[in-house]
């Protein structure tokens, strides 16, 4: 098919562990992956703790996941954003951030790119929908 | 009285709300996704900091972990499941859910 | 216009059940396509037929299960069901369990989607 | 861009959140718990009604009654399902949940 | 028994309609009403709009229970308290509230009591056992 | 100190079923009674036998039956429970379905109540 393909946006903008909404949304994700779109993931708010390094959630006795935010790159879903005024509300500086995969020439790890509010409501405007976490 | 807080406050009121009903001697525990309100450098930090002038803060240490939270305001006391167990003997309990 | 509407709430705990549910009657009246209704998170609480509210109250699974009837697609996400005990057996009629695939079809192929949950 | 609002703004920021996001043009639906947004006399009244000088703002009939509310800021649009489905036929769709 | 009665306090903190919580909370006092205890009802935060008059739920197709605080006394539930500066943030005063019961000799309405957080503070101290809505 | 918890989230959804658990197995290694857990709102769905977890994950429902067989009163509210799909037929072993006079024993009777939800 010639048609484009459809831009689906995810933003995340719940706490992780709390309730489950990020990491059944991650879930998702990784499935539409798969499928021919053009996703972004955009995290705000409370969202960007999902992205915060070094959770160790075995004292709660559950899975944790955020070592499949790692292979993000690998699943093909590089356009990974991070809103900078959510970061700096939570005193979250780009150190703090996992690295969601490799690049492949240079083998230098890739972090989520941090932007500013109008860049993302630009990039929200331009999806086909948009899908909350 | 000891009052537990669930919520993020950059999210939710439900810690600046308790913070108006806690008095001399109270404590709060902070558990589930409230712990964010226990680190440093944050736009909440200066209104956690005057509450400790006030109260003891406690952070669930199992629920700071599950957030990779490693800097966490001077004064907040991390405590766990046992300690929790001990506040909750010592205090009656409201929780700000 | 072409819809898909995704609900992550369970019934009656959270309003986000009725408010989809009315949304999609409105846009049905218009004259609009619905693409698929899609549960997620606990939202596939909505469609077991073993809710039993109070006589006067709505009985939300019917009500789902009357639009699975009248032909709209309702998909109830399998990972999230079956963490959550919600099986083919218990299902009301005229909805159907699948995978998260479903939904990414109904977000590419529906020109609009909404979300409804807490 | 539809940006619906489903929580209380005493109680979440959800409302101030996405009032960071809306741009010229956009129109944001208050719905659920979200319409207490829309009432007069409030600590968030000043906060919507700046808003207002930029976007639309409606409130969902149906969640209004529901919540006994009738006293609305100037400005509000009231609307029921179907203008929320108009409004959806109409924009881009962001939910702030 | 000559024990003294236990004191159990209500705190609703929630909107109603949006979750279930102040509706099965509301069903929880009714029931606790018939044991010996005694009870204290505290409306705070977005809780104050459960007691706003004229709540009609017909438009969402559910069941209203604004009805059900107009028997609160009969059911012998009168210590119904109001946090004030919650409802001042929300544009509210007491013509606002709901009637919760009539009195016995002057058959005057009876309406919850505006307190203030300090007066709230004590009462809770005073509590046996605290449940949240 | 005779204890009673009282939970209102739904299991895997929000952690308040995790919290609770971990709160009162650290209760119970100290040696305070538990005089009862109440689920209530979408609490009950704790408590289904249908749940089906990820294997690498842990079993919520079974927890929950494995503290009713060392002896602790676990109750499901009644009328939550109807409303919701939850019934005597989906029931993990050692819990029980009664009324919310049960949680009004377990309010006078414990000497601290902890509530955990959202």
């Amino acid at each position: 098919m010639a048609e484009e393909l459809r831009k689906i946006m995810f933003t995340v903008r719940k706490p992780p562990h709390g309730t489950i909404y990020v990491y059944e949304g991650l879930e998702v994700k990784l499935i539409m992956a798969a499928y021919d779109a053009d996703i972004s993931v955009v995290f705000m708010d409370d969202g960007v703790y999902a992205l915060q390094q070094g959770q160790k959630t075995g004292d709660l006795g559950v899975k944790g996941f955020e070592a499949t935010y790692g292979v993000l790159v690998d699943y093909e879903i590089s356009k990974v954003f991070v809103d900078r005024k959510s970061m700096e509300d939570r005193g979250m500086t780009v150190d703090d951030l996992v690295v969601i995969g490799e690049d492949e020439d240079t083998e230098e790890d890739i972090k989520p790119s941090v932007v500013d509010a109008e860049e993302i409501s630009q990039m929200m405007s331009e999806q086909h929908n948009i899908l909350c976490f | 009285m000891l009052h537990t807080v669930n919520k993020s406050p950059f999210q939710n009121t439900s810690l600046e709300s308790c913070l108006r009903f806690v008095r001399e001697g109270d404590v709060i525990l902070l558990i589930e996704d409230g712990v964010v309100a226990a680190t440093v450098g944050t736009s909440k930090a200066d209104m956690v900091t005057e509450a400790m002038k006030k109260v003891d803060v406690y952070a669930l240490d199992a629920d700071v972990k599950a957030r990779g939270l490693t800097r966490l305001l001077d004064g907040i006391k991390v405590t766990d499941y046992a300690g929790f167990v001990d506040l909750v003997d010592q205090h009656k309990v409201q929780s700000w859910l | 216009m072409k819809l898909a509407v995704l609900i992550y709430e369970g019934p009656y705990n959270h309003e986000a059940s009725d408010s989809a549910y009315n949304f999609i009657q409105a846009a049905r009246k218009k004259g609009h396509e619905i693409e698929g209704i899609f549960f997620y998170h606990d939202g596939v609480y909505n469609v077991t037929k073993l809710m039993e509210p109070p006589q006067d109250d709505r009985h939300i699974a019917k009500r789902w299960s009357e639009l699975g009837g009248e032909g709209i697609d309702i998909v109830v996400c399998i990972a999230a069901a079956k963490r959550r005990g919600i099986v083919d057996d218990v299902l009301v009629p005229n909805v159907r369990i699948s995978g998260l695939g479903q939904l990414t079809m109904m977000a590419i192929k529906a020109e609009k989607l909404v979300v409804f949950g807490d």
